[in-house]
């Protein structure tokens, strides 16, 4: 019957809203992680993102001008990121922190300095298509930027698995001295990956700011940036699978969203804590089929 | 066996006004020539909405006397105690906290540190009285319960009956509004369903907008977000499917982006603008605790924002019954099982 | 005019600290010759490499391509300039397949076909015959050392630089790889810089050699003009009793009889029966007696690693049984086999045998912690001293005891592993490839020991893929095919027919 | 570069602390005077000190259990968590267990060791069993350990506070009774000193002598720097680094309940009591490259930083700005230790 027609519609439009900023971000963190960084500043470079979106689509007057400087902000962490733990070996996980609590103190304090006001980027609505039953409403009315998805992710898949760069970011992640032996300046991409993870996860800061909801408020990723971090845990190193993972994430959370105007309660601490659950299980079960790689985490330094 | 130390709460010292203390030199307690007005808030400062509009009042009273304000916003719960601390060694003549959030920063009163501090609380929540405190009370279930009985005005004439209510975490106050709304609403619509989701945060504007969305699906005409920094998010999605919507605390009628039909007002800066009024006057009493009522002092309130003549009789007569007791808060939420 | 040389470097130095590993080395290499390059461990022939690579800075002195000086900035620039280099230490990815590997380095996009395509031609061409999908983490030593050539190859190098290519090679593999760089040189005129350990490699491979000292070049001479016994004495700086020396021996002379000929009839002191380990091991049976060197012989891939690990307590087997003198020993706890009286001098030393960051002095110690500590703490004064004795007594040489064993050269860190293992008085000593990486004089050093050990009544077992080892060594021989025993033999009666046939599993 | 080391890392102390100044002038503060409530707030006078101290006892717990697990070579960082765990079990204890009056401090810190400890050997257990790495899944479980505690001090049949009369309870606990609290080291006047302080330096103490001095400590370096060869040596390599995991948490389970008896806090569980110590204390030993010596001074700034920046705060420069100081400062403290050792490579 139409009402849960109308039903799913809801849930999965709204899933689909979840699940896009940590999509994009996800891209982002799973290449940086192929290349060998684990990278814990996704949050802030999708906070950052946010904040700097919203910030120039006031200035600008333009949303997809803000959307662009999300993308900068985005890199510009990365940047940063790269810089320190991949030229000057500060150790990755202290730069990430810092950088998460930097940028939260940042963008926290510039949101009191003056009114940011309310910024969106156009819906799309494809006729015909967006009538169908289901899937129409949620898949062909979205604010645009979703839809960068459809490029992004074979972007980034074929970027890791068939150009020459990706070749050579794997190398640097599975085995840096080998890499280094070949003639690989394997600090170089660990630093072009963060790059291209900043610009991924700025556009997903960007896209949960002037997409979705319009505004900027402090924190408004919300820890967002970590469950990036699980998704790509849970897809055990594997794009396809990562992706997965966020839509479970998004559709988890658009159901728990749902579910007490459909007529039912949950506890709301365990359905928070579910995506990290569905990681840790995901690890626990799939271990041997992970694509971890083998230098995750390690820096590289040249010794003889 | 507990080793609980609340857990028989003592009764809380005499109400009314008789064994409060005047500090000597108020307004400039700590008599260093200048007054020092120190602000705790455990929310986000500028979070259009309560946390901000207790900031907001005082600094605009403050800067009309010529006093100087720190306020320090998003104080975590367990520094509560540091920054008041922090406070009445920064020589602040009186310190006030913005929410009962952070009444574990009260202890710091009857130190040595803090001797020359007026102190004022807010205390919806379980704030036991001392002799060296200041206590301003509301009871939030009056305002709850007049919230619901708004929106049932409005429901009534549109017809619906189905309200949402969209809030942080499930906590128990949480808990307590939403329960309170119902009430209200039921007082006119008795079979009015309300529908609540917990986000989990209040800020989270992402979530906030997906509840609201949910609802609004589900047909409801009323979205109350009883949120922080996602208020604005939620209630302009609410808006664009013409649903009734309310304000967390302030009076917000005048907002046309997003705009609201009922300004719920328990607005913790009138109640410290008041104080601070007494406070300038040299009158402000420690150890008693002021207990706003609705319908006997000008706030908290509620106040339709386009409401008929004769639906904003039935409001006012409304919190009229309850100034005069002849409704009691309590016993209505009560009726629903809290 | 003469053509320029291919190669010339004049007056490389190179500093570590107060170590200068290399010191105004001037070297030639013409086109169309194997050049050898020999020197004992820590002469500084690696690190000359290196350099010539780009990956390490000379301090001073000039690098020439075809009378062009040129600086070289990195593998990729030396690429460029026409150098390749296989590794000592190998330089492949193994989550990534052989092509991905080979083509790792170039530039421009990645044309899978074309690439598959053409390590496929390169490989028919050396007949190197390879799968160019599968990944390299599965492929055996011989099979990753091909990668590693193809890959060098494919780039069609005009000076390629090998650094000890065979010590992880089988004989026919060696041979293998000793045609492909004939063929190298001779049909297509490129040079060869051969950096080897065996002597006998050196005299029948090269054209001409180079030996190192102490980071200074000390002999220069065409090969056919020198015999094994100077470069040997030029190496080390002193007389070698060549018939210890591995490589040196034609492989069909008759062995070094140890003084133990007749073994006491006592009872086994290892005992391994029915060992089997899936894949590797398939109920495997050996035993030692005291005082008896015995060498398990056979080609690289037929079960010595996997045998190395279970001896190491890396493994635990799923059948089978490991008695050291006697009395079975649970291989589920970790140092059991320690504890039982068994040393063994592993196969790989940086995966199993040193911690690297550790320094030498805790490295010679760690397995006989208890006997420098109470029971909760560790003397570290006892610790210094139990130290500087074994070092003195092995002839370590190291700036510090308390520098890190990463900072020593190949053979020393050899000799650490050699000394711990032996001073804790095991009956039964296990040492798989203990020549590999050692120059002739440690490789002497190492034989003395391992004969006083038997001599000592010590069980000895040598795992080797060196005949020629395993004939100057041991008193008996088994030979290991597809993770069992197929034949056993005193080594007087090891003729090389007869063992041909054993290896190749047909006994 | 160990020439140039030092310059380098003043100058980019200065680049950060230049760059702090101009935030806080651009926000209309003066640099001078935020500066001297920074020195003022952490070691101007007695109470000042007494603040950083306090910071610094449950900073120092966390860090010298991170050299433990660090050293062991099992990469935990999910102290965040270990610590929320430690104060739920803690105040559990304290206000549930009916314990004579002098034992029950002890009682509430040996259940937060306990509790936090398990909490973490789980990670060592999910390695052991199907190789799931350490740090992701330490990580993970620290978000599991923030909706545990909220569940807790919002479920009135476990943790969350009493009702007075019909008020609503807040997010949190009951305050733990004197009785169950760490006490006060002596009365000094303005000086407050708390046992968690002696208790964190006794065991920062004892885990440098356990790891440099003792068996245990060689064996447990030996695991971290190449199992193989540990195996070999008859070390249980796994065992080991679960101990080493066990240890770390309980250690950070310890902090938590430090924070919970500490007079910073208000002794009751709260979903933020634990106030990032666990991040901060993983940075501190990362930064004192897990020797616990070094840990000492290096608590002892990051303290200095917090108590500092919580006056500072009060001062009227905006809390987050305060923040962002903080972080540019760690960073500055960070960079030059690292930039002093060897030559990049590209
Ligand atoms: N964006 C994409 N565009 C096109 N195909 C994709 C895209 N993402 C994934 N795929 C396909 O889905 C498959 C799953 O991708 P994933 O990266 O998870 O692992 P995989 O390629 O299957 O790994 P393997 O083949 O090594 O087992 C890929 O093989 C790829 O063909
Ligand atoms: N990065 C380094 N730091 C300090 N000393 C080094 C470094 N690399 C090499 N050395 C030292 O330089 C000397 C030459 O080392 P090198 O590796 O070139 O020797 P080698 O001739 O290749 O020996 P082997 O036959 O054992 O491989 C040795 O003493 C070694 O300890
Ligand atoms: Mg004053
Ligand atoms: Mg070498």
């Amino acid at each position: 019957m139409s009402g849960l027609a109308a039903d799913l519609a809801t849930i999965l439009s709204s899933g689909i809203r979840l699940t896009a900023p940590l999509a994009f971000a996800a891209c982002g963190e799973y290449l940086a992680e192929r290349a060998g960084t684990l990278n814990v500043s996704v949050e802030a470079m999708m906070l950052g993102a946010a904040f700097g979106s919203i910030a120039v689509a006031g200035l600008t007057g333009s949303a997809t001008a803000g959307l662009l400087a999300g993308v900068l902000l985005g890199a510009l962490v990365g940047l940063v990121h790269g810089a320190l733990s991949h030229r000057w070996h500060v150790n990755t996980f202290v730069v990430g922190l810092v950088l998460n609590a930097l940028v939260l103190g940042l963008t926290s304090y510039l949101v009191t300095v003056g009114e940011l006001g309310r910024h969106q980027v156009a819906q799309v609505s494809v006729p015909v298509l967006r009538d169908l039953p289901v899937l129409g409403a949620p898949l062909f009315v979205e604010r645009w930027p979703v839809y960068l998805l459809l490029a992004l992710v074979p972007l980034t898949w074929w970027l890791v698995e068939r150009s020459r760069w990706g070749l050579e970011l794997r190398a640097a992640g599975e085995n840096p001295e080998a890499a280094d032996m070949t003639g690989i300046r394997v600090n170089l991409r660990r630093r072009q990956a963060l790059l291209w993870c900043g610009a991924l996860a700025g556009l997903g800061g960007a896209y949960l700011a002037v997409g979705e909801v319009g505004s900027f408020n402090q924190n408004m990723t919300a820890g967002r940036g970590y469950l990036v971090m699980a998704a790509v845990i849970f897809g055990g190193w594997r794009l396809g699978r990562t992706l997965a993972g966020c839509a479970v994430f998004g559709l988890a959370d658009a159901l728990r969203l749902a579910l007490p105007a459909l007529g039912y309660t949950v506890n709301s601490q365990l359905l928070v804590s579910a995506p990290y659950l569905l990681a840790l299980l995901a690890m626990l079960l799939f271990t041997t089929r992970e694509r971890r790689p083998g230098a995750l985490g390690q820096p590289f330094r040249r010794t003889s | 066996v507990s080793n609980d130390e609340t857990a028989s709460p003592a009764p809380s010292a005499a109400p009314g006004g008789s064994t409060g203390t005047v500090l000597p030199g108020e307004p400039d307690v700590n008599g260093d020539g200048r007054v020092v007005i120190g602000v705790l808030s455990p929310g986000d400062i500028n979070d259009n909405g309560y946390y901000e509009s207790f900031v907001v009042k005082a600094e605009a009273f403050a800067q009309a006397q010529g006093w100087t304000v720190i306020k320090r916003g998003s104080v975590p719960v367990s520094e509560a105690l540091t920054a008041a601390r922090a406070l009445c060694r920064q020589s602040a003549d009186m310190v006030a906290i913005g929410a009962s959030e952070l009444k574990d920063a009260i202890p710091a009163s009857e130190e040595a540190v803090c001797a020359k501090t007026a102190w004022y609380v807010p205390s919806s929540a379980n704030v036991p009285q001392t002799p060296k405190i200041m206590l301003s009370s509301d009871d939030p279930k009056q305002s709850m319960l007049v919230a619901g009985y708004a929106a049932g005005l409005l429901m009534q004439s549109r017809n619906t009956t189905k309200a949402g209510f969209v809030t942080g975490p499930e906590a128990d106050f949480t808990k307590i509004a939403s329960t309170a709304f119902l009430a209200g609403i039921r007082e006119l619509i008795p079979g009015a369903t309300l529908v609540t989701t917990y986000t989990g945060d209040f800020d989270d504007s992402g979530k906030a907008r997906e509840a609201t969305q949910a609802q609004l699906s589900q047909g409801v005409g009323t979205i109350y977000p009883y949120l922080g920094g996602a208020t604005d998010v939620a209630t302009a999605l609410a808006n664009s499917a013409r649903a009734i919507t309310l304000t967390p605390g302030t009076d917000r009628c005048a907002s046309t982006s997003p705009a609201f039909d009922v300004s719920v007002l328990f607005d913790p800066g009138d109640y410290f603008a008041a104080a601070l009024e007494l406070y300038a006057a040299g009158k402000l009493e420690m150890g008693i605790t002021k207990t706003w009522q609705l319908g006997v002092d000008p706030y908290p309130t509620v106040k339709l924002c386009k409401g008929t003549p004769e639906q904003n009789a039935r409001l006012a007569a409304f919190i009229a019954d309850i100034g005069r007791g002849r409704i009691d808060p309590a016993a209505e939420v009560q009726k629903l099982g809290s | 005019m003469a053509p320029e040389p291919a190669l010339r470097l004049r007056g490389i130095t190179k500093r570590y600290g107060a170590v200068v590993a290399c010191d105004r080395v001037d070297l030639t290499v013409e086109r169309g010759e194997i050049h050898g390059l020999l020197g004992e461990n820590g002469a500084g022939k690696s690190t000359l490499m290196r350099i010539l690579l780009g990956l390490e800075t000379r301090d001073s002195g000039t690098v020439e391509r075809d009378g062009r000086a040129v600086t070289v900035a990195g593998p990729r620039a030396a690429a460029a300039l026409g150098i390749g280099m296989v590794h000592q230490h190998l330089s492949l990815v193994d989550p990534l397949t052989v092509w991905e590997n080979v083509v790792l380095g170039d530039s421009g996009p990645v044309r899978r076909a074309a690439a598959r395509a053409g390590v496929r031609a390169v490989a028919e061409r050396y007949g190197l015959t390879i799968d160019p999908d599968a990944r390299v983490g599965t492929l055996s030593a011989g099979e990753r050392q091909r990668v590693e050539l193809l890959k060098c190859l494919r780039r069609d190098p005009a000076v390629l630089i090998m650094d000890e290519p065979t010590s992880v090679l089988t004989r026919a593999e060696s041979a293998e790889l000793f045609t492909v760089l004939r063929r190298v040189v001779a049909a297509e005129h490129r040079a060869v810089v051969l950096i080897s350990h065996k002597l006998t490699e050196i005299t029948t491979a090269t054209d001409r050699v180079t030996v190192m000292r102490a980071g200074r070049v000390v002999l220069r001479r065409a090969t056919a003009a020198t015999t094994p016994a100077e470069l040997a004495r030029e190496m080390v700086g002193r007389e070698v009793t060549l018939g210890a020396a591995v490589g040196v021996l034609p492989a069909t002379m008759a062995p070094v009889a140890s003084s133990a000929s007749a073994p006491a009839a006592s009872a086994d002191a290892l005992r391994l029966d029915g060992l089997t380990v899936r894949p590797g091991l398939d109920g495997l049976r050996l035993t030692v007696r005291p005082g008896e060197i015995v060498g398990l012989y056979g080609a690289e891939g037929s079960g010595q690693k996997t045998l190395g690990d279970v001896l190491s307590g890396l493994v635990v087997p799923d059948a089978g049984t490991v008695e050291v003198a006697g009395v079975p020993v649970d291989l589920r706890r970790p140092g059991a086999l320690l504890a039982a009286g068994l040393g063994i001098v592993p196969e790989d030393r940086h995966r199993t045998g040193v911690v690297l960051d550790l320094s030498v002095a805790e490295n010679l110690v760690m397995t006989r912690l208890g006997d420098v500590s109470g029971r909760v703490f560790v003397d570290r004064p006892a610790l210094r001293r139990r130290a500087r004795a074994l070092a003195d007594e092995y002839g370590i040489t190291a700036a510090s005891l308390d520098a890190p064993l990463r900072s020593l050269s190949g053979g020393n860190q050899q000799r650490v592993v050699l000394a711990r293992e032996l001073s804790g008085r095991p009956r039964v000593l296990v040492a798989a490839h203990p020549a590999r990486g050692l120059d002739v004089g440690a490789v002497e050093d190492l034989y003395a020991r391992l004969r006083r050990c038997a001599d000592d009544g010590i069980a000895v077992l040598v795992i080797s893929t060196e005949l020629a080892e395993i004939l100057t060594l041991t008193t008996r021989l088994a030979v290991i095919f597809r993770g069992r025993i197929v034949g056993e033999l005193p080594t007087a009666q090891a003729g090389s027919a007869r063992l041909g046939l054993l290896i190749g599993g047909a006994a | 570069m160990t020439r140039t080391g030092p310059w380098v890392s003043a100058a980019i102390v200065a680049a950060a602390v230049l760059l702090s100044g101009l935030l806080i002038a651009v926000t209309g503060g003066s640099p001078a005077a935020a500066l001297r409530a920074l020195v003022q707030g952490s070691l101007g006078d007695a109470t000042a000190v007494s603040q950083t101290l306090l910071y610094a006892a449950p900073l120092l717990l966390v860090a010298a259990g991170t050299c433990c697990s660090a050293r062991s070579g099992a990469f935990n960082i999910g102290q965040e968590g270990q610590v929320l765990v430690g104060a739920l079990a803690g105040a559990a204890a304290g206000l549930r267990l009916a314990v004579p009056g002098p034992v029950l401090p002890l009682v509430v810190l040996a259940a937060a060791a306990l509790a936090a400890g398990t909490w973490a050997w789980l990670s060592a257990l999910m390695h052991r069993f199907r190789g799931v790495d350490i740090a992701v899944s330490t990580l993970l479980m620290t978000f599991l350990a923030q909706q545990a505690v909220a569940f807790a001090v919002t479920t009135p049949w476990l943790l969350q506070e009493s009702r007075l009369g019909a008020a609503a309870a807040l997010p949190q606990s009951n305050k733990l009774p004197p009785g169950a609290l760490l006490g006060s080291l002596g009365d000094h006047p303005g000086l407050q000193l708390n046992l968690g302080l002696g208790v964190a330096l006794v065991v920062t103490l004892l885990v440098a002598v356990a790891l440099g001095r003792t068996r245990w400590g060689f064996r447990l370096t030996m695991a971290g720097l190449n199992p193989a060869a540990a195996r070999h040596a008859g070390i249980p390599v796994t065992a080991v680094g679960g101990i080493a995991l066990a240890v770390s948490g309980a250690l950070a389970g310890m902090a938590g309940a430090v924070l919970l008896s500490s007079p910073l806090g208000t002794n009751r569980l709260q979903p933020d009591i634990s106030i990032n110590i666990g991040w901060d204390g993983l940075l501190v030993a990362l930064i004192a490259r897990n020797r616990p010596l070094l840990t000492i001074p290096v608590a002892g700034l990051f303290a200095v930083l917090r108590a500092g920046g919580s006056f500072l705060a009060a001062t009227g420069v905006p809390p987050y700005l305060v923040d962002v100081v903080k972080a540019l400062l760690t960073l500055a403290f960070v960079a030059p230790a690292v930039l002093r050792r060897q030559p990049v490579v590209a």
